[in-house]
C-alpha cells in the first residue's frame, strides 16, 4: 500500500512523510484515496486522488436510449438510488416538455424522502465507525433494511430501485403503505434518539467533531458545496425551497442551518434532516390520500423517447446535495450528451482546503462527514 | 426585465455575446472564447445578475452534429483517397468541435445560466475560472481528462478520473466505448 | 507436599485459568458486541459459538506465514513474542483468592506474594510497550510505525497517573503487596461503607481504570490500532499466529488488569458487610473467595466490552491532552490530599 | 509399494486434516473490498439484519495479511487492477476470493473503456456471486459456499500429484 516510500523533504520545520491513505483502507468508503503529507500525526497537505471508480457512466449514456440510461443512474449514489432516478428523469421531462401529473410527483416524494433518510443513516453510521463508536451504526442499519424492505416491495429492488419512468412513475403505492410506514416512523426515530444518546452529548465526540474541519460559508460557496455540507456552514439554501420541484412548494418543512461548517454541524444537519424527511413523508401521504384513486401516474409519453434537440439542465436536492443532469439531445433516440453534476465531487475537491493543518484521525472525519460516495464522484 | 434582456444588456455593450438559445426555460449564451473571464466578471460584480455560484464546468464534443446528416459510406476501394480530401475541406467549414459549458446559478435570485465557449481543434486553450471560482477546479481538470481541452491558468492541470499515462480522451466521440485496449499494459504486462 | 510443587501447580494453574479466560474473553467480546448492537454474534462453532476462539486459533495457526521483504525480520519476530510475554507473566503478583488449607498446609492463593508486587506489575506492564514499537517498527510500514509510536507515547504518558495512582494506595495501606491491601480490605469503612479501596480512593479509582484503558489500548484508547484511521496500526503487517499472539496477549492484559482492580479497590475476595471466611471451612472458603473474586474480575471484563462497543475514540491529541493536563495534575492533587489525610488523621 | 497401498490419509492426518478444516471454516475473517453498490449490500450483511458474523466471518480486517476471505464487492476499474492485484498477492494463504456481484464477476453493466471485465482477468476467483447488486441473502450463501469447500479440502494430505500442483 505504501507506493511512495521515499520521504519527502518538506519546507518548514524538518522531513515529512507521505502517507498513502487508500484506496483500500477502511476510512476511504471503497475506492477514495488521500496522499496526505503528514508531519508526525499531523497534515502538512492532503491531496485526494479520485478516479478508481471511473466506471465511463457519461459515455456509457450516449450509447443508450434515454430509458435505458435509468438503471445506469441507480448506480451513481447508491446510498440512495431513487433521487438519482428522479433527477435524470426530471431532466428527459424538462427537455420533452412533460408535465408531470401530481399523483407521481408525490410518489417520488415519498419515495426520495425515504431515500433521504436511508441515506443520511448511512453516512451518520460510518461516521461512527470511523471515530470508532461501533453501535449506532448497526442501529441505524436496522431501520436501514426496513425502509429497503418497502423500497424492495414496492418496486422489486433493494438497493438499485429504477425507480419511475420517464413521465411519471409505473405503478401506484401498493395499498399497505400506510401500515408500513406508520411501523417503520417510531422505528427510524427511536433508532435516531438511540444515535444522539450514544453521539450528540458523548464528551469524546464534540471534542472529536466541534471545530474538526470547519469551513466559512463564502468558501463554501466558492468552492462549490450544496447540501448538508454548505447548510452546516450556515447558508441556508435548499432546492426543496429554493427551486421548487415535485410540489415540495406545498410541504411545511425546515431547512436546518448550522454555524461553523465543522463536522458536528454536519452531523446535526442530517440528523434533523431525517426528521424533517419523516414530517415530509407525512404531508405527502396525507395529499396523496387525497387524490382520487384512478389519477393518472404517467404523463403522455411516446413508447420510444426521442426528445426534440436542444439541451437542459435540471437538478434537485439529493441527500448530499445538487443532483443535476444536463442533457443535450440531438432529435434522435440516444442522448447526445448526459452530463452529470453530483454534489460530493464539488465538494471532495475542497477536501485539501478542509483538512489543512488537521490531523489524521480529523482527515477520517472529516472525509466521512462529507458522504462521498465514489459512484457518483467518479461516475 | 428578464433574464435574457439583463443578459444583453449586460453583455452586449461590449459586443460578448456571440449567440443566445433557450431551451425549455434554460438560458444560455455563447460569448468568445478568449473573453471568458471578464464575461465570469461581468455576470457576477453585475448588480441586477449576481451569478455568484458555479454550479458546473463540462465539455461537449459536437463532432456528429457537426457531421453531414446520412452521408452515405462508400465502400469502393478507390474512393478513399477522394473521401479524405471531402472530409478534410469539410473540416475547415465546420464550427469548432468542442464546447465547454458553464452552469452559473444566482443564489439571491435562484436563476441560472448556462455560459458557452466554443474550442476549436487547434486552438483547445480556454482561460481557467480557478481565480474566479475554486469550484472550477476539478470540473476543469475532468474537461481536460476527458476531451483534451486546456485550460490556462489553472494550477494542476492533470489527469483526474483516468490514470496518468493514459493516451486518449475518452469521452470525445471518436474514441470507442469500449475503449481501444488501454487495459493491456495494466493488467497483463506486470 | 513440597512448596516447590505447590508452586509449581499453582504457576501452571494460573497460567492456564488466565489463558482460559483471555480464551472466553474473545467470545465474550465479539457475543457481547452482539448483543449490544441487536444481533446474535458468531453462533455456528460449537455451542453459541463458544468454540469460535478455538476455530480462529487453529486458523491463525495454520495460515501461511509471511515475513515481509522488507521488514526487519529481527524485530519483526521478536514484536510479537515481547508483547505477550509480559502479559502472561505479570498475573503472577495479583491475587486470585484468599487461602486454602490443604492438608494442614495453608496455600496463599496467589502465585507469590512478592513485597513489591505493585512494582512488579508496573515494570512487567511496561514491557509490553516494546512489542509493540518493536513490531511496528520492524513491519517498516507506515501505518505500523505510526501506531508503535502512538502506542509508545501512550503507554509512557499513562504510566505516569497509573503509577501515581498506585502511589496513593499505597499511602493508604502502607504496603506494595497486593495481598496485604487485599486483607486489609475486609470490614467496614466509617461504619456503614465497606472497607474497598474505591471508597478510600475514589478519585484514584477513576484515575486507575482510566489509565489502565489506556495502557491496554482499549476503546477509547484505541489509537495504537485505530482501524479506520491506520488500518490495524501495528500489526498491520501481522498474519497468522503472530498476530494471533498480538490480539491474544491483549486480552490476558485484560484480565490482569481487571485483577489489579479488584485486588485494589474492590475489596478482592471480601463480599461487603458480611465476612463468609468465618464461617466457611478452609477448603470450602478457599473455593468460595476464589469464586467471588473471579465473578468481580468478569464484571471489569465485562466493562471493557461495555465500553468498547459504546464510545468513539479519542483523537491523539486529546489523549496526550488529557494524560498530561487532566489525570496527571489529579494524581498529584489526589496524592496530596491522601497525604494530607494520614497526616491529620493518624 | 508403499505408496500405491497409502491412499487414505490415516487416522491422525484424517483428524487432523478435520480439526483445521473446522477451524478455517469456522473463522473466515473477511477482507471487504467493498467498491461500489454491492459494498452497501455487503454493510448490510455485516449488519444486524443479516449478520455474518454468526459464521465468524466478523472482524473485518483491512490489512490483507490478516483476511483470509477477500469479498470483492463492486466493480474494479482499471484503474484500480493493479491495486487489487497487489490487495490480493499479499494475502496469506489459504485464501479465498468472492466475486460479489454482476462488476465483479463481468463488468456488468459497464461495457465501457474504463472497467475491468471481471476480476477472474486477474486473480483466480473461488466463488461468483451473481446479481447487481446480489442481496445479503446471496453473500451469505456464498459463505456456506466456501464453508462447503473448505471441508473438501486437504490440508494436510495430497492424494494426487495434480492437487499438489493446482492446489485445493
Amino acid at each position: 500500500m505504501n507506493q511512495n516510500p521515499t520521504p519527502q523533504t518538506g519546507h518548514g520545520t524538518g522531513d515529512y512523510v507521505t502517507v498513502n491513505i487508500g484506496p483500500s483502507h477502511p476510512a476511504m468508503h471503497g475506492t477514495l484515496r488521500v496522499i496526505a503529507l503528514t508531519d508526525g500525526e499531523s497534515l502538512i497537505k492532503a491531496e485526494p486522488e479520485i478516479g478508481y471508480l471511473h466506471r465511463g457512466v457519461e459515455k456509457l449514456g450516449e450509447s443508450l436510449s434515454y430509458h435505458q440510461f435509468i438503471p445506469i443512474t441507480d448506480r451513481l449514489n447508491y446510498c440512495s438510488a431513487i433521487p438519482n432516478n428522479v433527477s435524470y428523469e426530471m431532466a428527459v421531462e424538462k427537455l420533452m416538455g412533460l408535465e408531470v401529473p401530481e399523483k407521481a410527483q408525490l410518489i417520488r416524494v415519498i419515495m426520495m424522502e425515504l431515500a433521504r433518510i436511508a441515506d443520511h443513516q448511512v453516512c451518520v453510521g460510518i461516521l461512527g465507525v470511523d471515530l470508532g463508536a461501533f453501535t449506532p451504526f448497526f442501529y441505524l442499519i436496522i431501520q436501514r433494511e426496513e425502509i429497503y424492505e418497502i423500497f424492495e416491495w414496492f418496486n422489486g429492488a433493494r438497493l438499485t430501485n429504477t425507480f419511475g419512468r420517464i413521465g411519471g412513475v409505473d405503478a401506484d403505492l401498493p395499498d399497505d403503505f400506510e401500515d408500513r410506514w406508520n411501523e417503520l416512523k417510531p422505528n427510524v426515530r427511536k433508532a435516531n434518539e438511540e444515535t444522539e444518546k450514544l453521539l450528540t452529548h458523548n464528551r469524546i465526540w464534540m471534542d472529536r467533531t466541534i471545530g474538526v474541519s470547519a469551513f466559512s460559508a463564502e468558501d463554501a460557496l466558492n468552492w462549490g458545496f450544496t447540501g448538508p455540507c454548505l447548510r452546516a456552514c450556515g447558508v441556508k439554501r435548499d432546492l426543496r425551497k429554493d427551486e421548487p420541484y415535485c410540489m415540495y412548494d406545498k410541504f411545511d418543512f425546515e431547512v436546518p442551518v448550522g454555524k461553523n461548517g465543522d463536522v458536528f454541524d454536519r452531523y446535526i444537519v442530517r440528523m434533523i434532516e431525517m426528521e424533517q424527511s419523516i414530517k415530509i413523508i407525512d404531508q405527502a401521504y396525507k395529499l396523496y390520500k387525497e387524490m382520487p384513486a384512478d389519477a393518472p401516474l404517467m404523463a403522455r409519453v411516446p413508447k420510444v423517447i426521442k426528445p426534440p434537440a436542444g439541451e437542459v439542465y435540471s437538478a434537485l436536492e439529493s441527500p448530499n446535495g445538487e443532483l443535476g443532469f444536463f442533457v443535450k439531445s440531438d432529435g434522435s433516440a440516444n442522448p447526445y450528451r448526459i452530463r452529470i453534476r453530483p454534489p460530493c465531487y464539488m465538494i471532495y475537491q475542497a477536501f485539501p482546503e478542509l483538512v489543512k493543518g488537521e490531523l489524521i484521525a480529523d482527515l477520517v472525519a472529516c472525509l466521512s462527514s462529507l458522504n462521498v460516495i465514489a459512484g457518483e464522484l467518479d461516475r | 426585465m428578464d433574464l435574457k434582456n439583463r443578459v444583453e444588456q449586460c453583455l452586449g455593450p461590449e459586443n460578448l455575446v456571440v449567440a443566445m438559445a433557450e431551451c425549455q426555460g434554460d438560458l444560455s449564451v455563447e460569448v468568445p472564447k478568449r473573453s471568458i473571464l471578464d464575461v465570469m466578471r461581468l455576470l457576477r460584480d453585475t448588480p441586477g445578475l449576481g451569478f455568484n455560484f458555479l454550479s458546473d464546468v463540462f465539455g461537449v464534443d459536437n463532432l456528429d452534429l457537426n457531421k453531414p446528416k446520412k452521408r452515405p459510406k462508400k465502400k469502393t476501394e478507390e474512393g478513399e483517397g477522394a473521401e479524405e480530401a471531402e472530409e478534410t475541406a469539410e473540416k475547415e467549414s465546420l464550427p469548432p468541435r468542442f464546447e465547454v459549458i458553464y452552469l452559473l446559478l444566482c443564489l439571491e435570485r435562484n436563476e441560472r445560466l448556462q455560459v458557452k465557449v466554443r474550442v476549436a481543434e487547434d486552438d483547445m486553450e480556454v482561460d481557467s475560472l480557478y481565480s474566479i471560482w475554486k469550484a472550477s477546479d476539478w470540473p476543469e481538470r475532468e474537461a481536460f481528462d476527458m476531451y483534451g481541452i486546456r485550460f490556462k491558468g489553472h494550477p494542476n492541470l492533470k489527469r483526474l478520473l483516468m490514470w496518468d499515462d493514459f493516451p486518449a480522451y475518452p469521452l470525445r466521440k471518436d474514441y470507442p466505448l469500449e475503449g481501444q485496449g488501454e487495459e493491456r499494459h495494466l493488467i497483463y504486462d506486470d | 507436599m513440597d512448596d516447590w510443587l505447590i508452586a509449581i501447580i499453582k504457576v501452571v494453574g494460573i497460567w492456564v485459568w488466565v489463558l482460559l479466560i483471555a480464551v472466553v474473553m474473545t467470545w465474550v467480546e465479539r457475543r457481547g458486541a452482539g448483543l449490544i448492537q441487536d444481533r446474535p454474534g458468531p453462533n455456528r462453532a460449537g455451542p453459541w459459538g463458544l468454540f469460535q476462539p478455538l476455530a480462529d486459533g487453529i486458523k491463525l495457526f495454520t495460515k501461511e506465514e509471511i515475513i515481509p521483504t522488507k521488514a526487519q525480520k529481527f524485530l519483526y519476530i521478536i514484536g510479537p513474542a515481547l508483547f505477550s510475554l509480559p502479559a502472561f507473566s505479570a498475573y503472577a503478583v495479583v491475587p486470585f483468592g484468599d487461602k486454602i488449607i490443604l492438608g494442614g498446609k495453608e496455600i496463599i492463593l496467589q502465585v507469590s506474594d512478592v513485597n513489591i508486587g505493585f512494582l512488579y506489575i508496573l515494570a512487567i506492564g511496561s514491557m509490553a510497550v516494546y512489542g509493540v514499537i518493536l513490531g511496528g517498527w520492524g513491519s517498516t510500514n507506515k501505518y505500523s510505525i505510526l501506531g508503535g509510536l502512538r502506542s509508545t507515547a501512550q503507554m509512557v504518558s499513562y504510566e505516569v497517573p497509573l503509577g501515581l495512582a498506585l502511589l496513593a494506595v499505597v499511602f493508604v495501606y502502607g504496603t506494595f503487596s497486593l495481598r496485604d491491601i487485599s486483607l486489609a480490605q475486609q470490614g467496614t469503612f466509617l461504619g456503614f461503607l465497606p472497607n474497598w479501596g474505591i471508597f478510600k480512593q475514589p478519585l484514584g479509582f477513576i484515575l486507575f481504570i482510566v489509565a489502565a484503558y489506556a495502557e491496554a489500548n482499549r476503546v477509547p484508547f484505541d489509537l495504537p490500532e485505530a482501524e479506520s484511521e491506520i488500518v490495524s496500526g501495528y500489526h498491520t503487517e501481522y498474519g497468522s499466529m503472530r498476530l494471533g499472539l498480538y490480539l491474544f496477549g491483549e486480552y490476558v492484559n485484560l484480565v490482569t488488569i481487571s485483577g489489579t482492580i479488584v485486588a485494589l479497590y474492590f475489596g478482592s475476595w471480601h463480599l461487603p458487610y458480611i465476612d463468609l471466611g468465618a464461617y466457611l471451612g478452609p477448603i470450602s472458603w478457599g473455593i468460595v473467595s476464589f469464586c467471588i473474586f473471579f465473578l468481580k474480575v468478569a464484571f471489569f471484563l465485562w466493562l471493557f466490552v461495555w465500553v468498547r462497543w459504546t464510545l468513539p475514540r479519542f483523537r491523539y491529541d486529546q489523549v496526550m491532552g488529557l494524560g498530561w493536563r487532566g489525570l496527571i495534575p489529579l494524581a498529584l492533587f489526589n496524592i496530596f490530599i491522601t497525604a494530607l489525610f494520614i497526616q491529620l488523621t493518624v | 509399494m508403499a505408496t500405491e497401498a497409502y491412499n487414505g490419509g490415516g487416522w491422525i492426518a484424517t483428524k487432523l486434516e478435520w480439526l483445521i478444516n473446522w477451524g478455517r471454516k469456522r473463522s473466515p475473517w473477511p477482507l471487504p473490498y467493498g467498491t461500489a453498490c454491492c459494498g452497501i449490500e455487503m454493510m448490510c450483511a455485516l449488519a444486524a439484519g443479516y449478520d455474518m458474523a454468526r459464521f465468524g466471518a466478523e472482524r473485518p480486517s483491512f490489512s490483507p495479511r490478516q483476511a483470509d476471505v477477500l469479498i470483492q464487492a463492486g466493480t474494479i476499474t482499471l484503474k484500480m487492477a493493479p491495486v487489487f492485484k497487489k490487495i490480493y498477492d499479499q494475502m496469506a494463504e489459504p485464501k479465498c476470493v468472492i466475486s460479489m456481484g454482476a462488476c465483479a464477476c463481468t463488468g456488468g453493466v459497464f461495457r465501457t473503456y474504463s472497467t475491468l471485465q471481471g476480476i477472474d482477468k486477474l486473480v483466480p476467483v473461488d466463488i461468483y456471486i451473481p446479481g447487481c447488486p446480489p442481496r445479503p441473502e446471496a453473500l451469505l450463501q456464498a459463505l456456506l459456499m466456501f464453508i462447503e469447500k473448505t471441508e473438501k479440502s486437504h490440508p494436510i494430505i495430497h492424494k494426487k500429484y495434480s492437487d499438489l500442483l493446482v492446489g485445493t
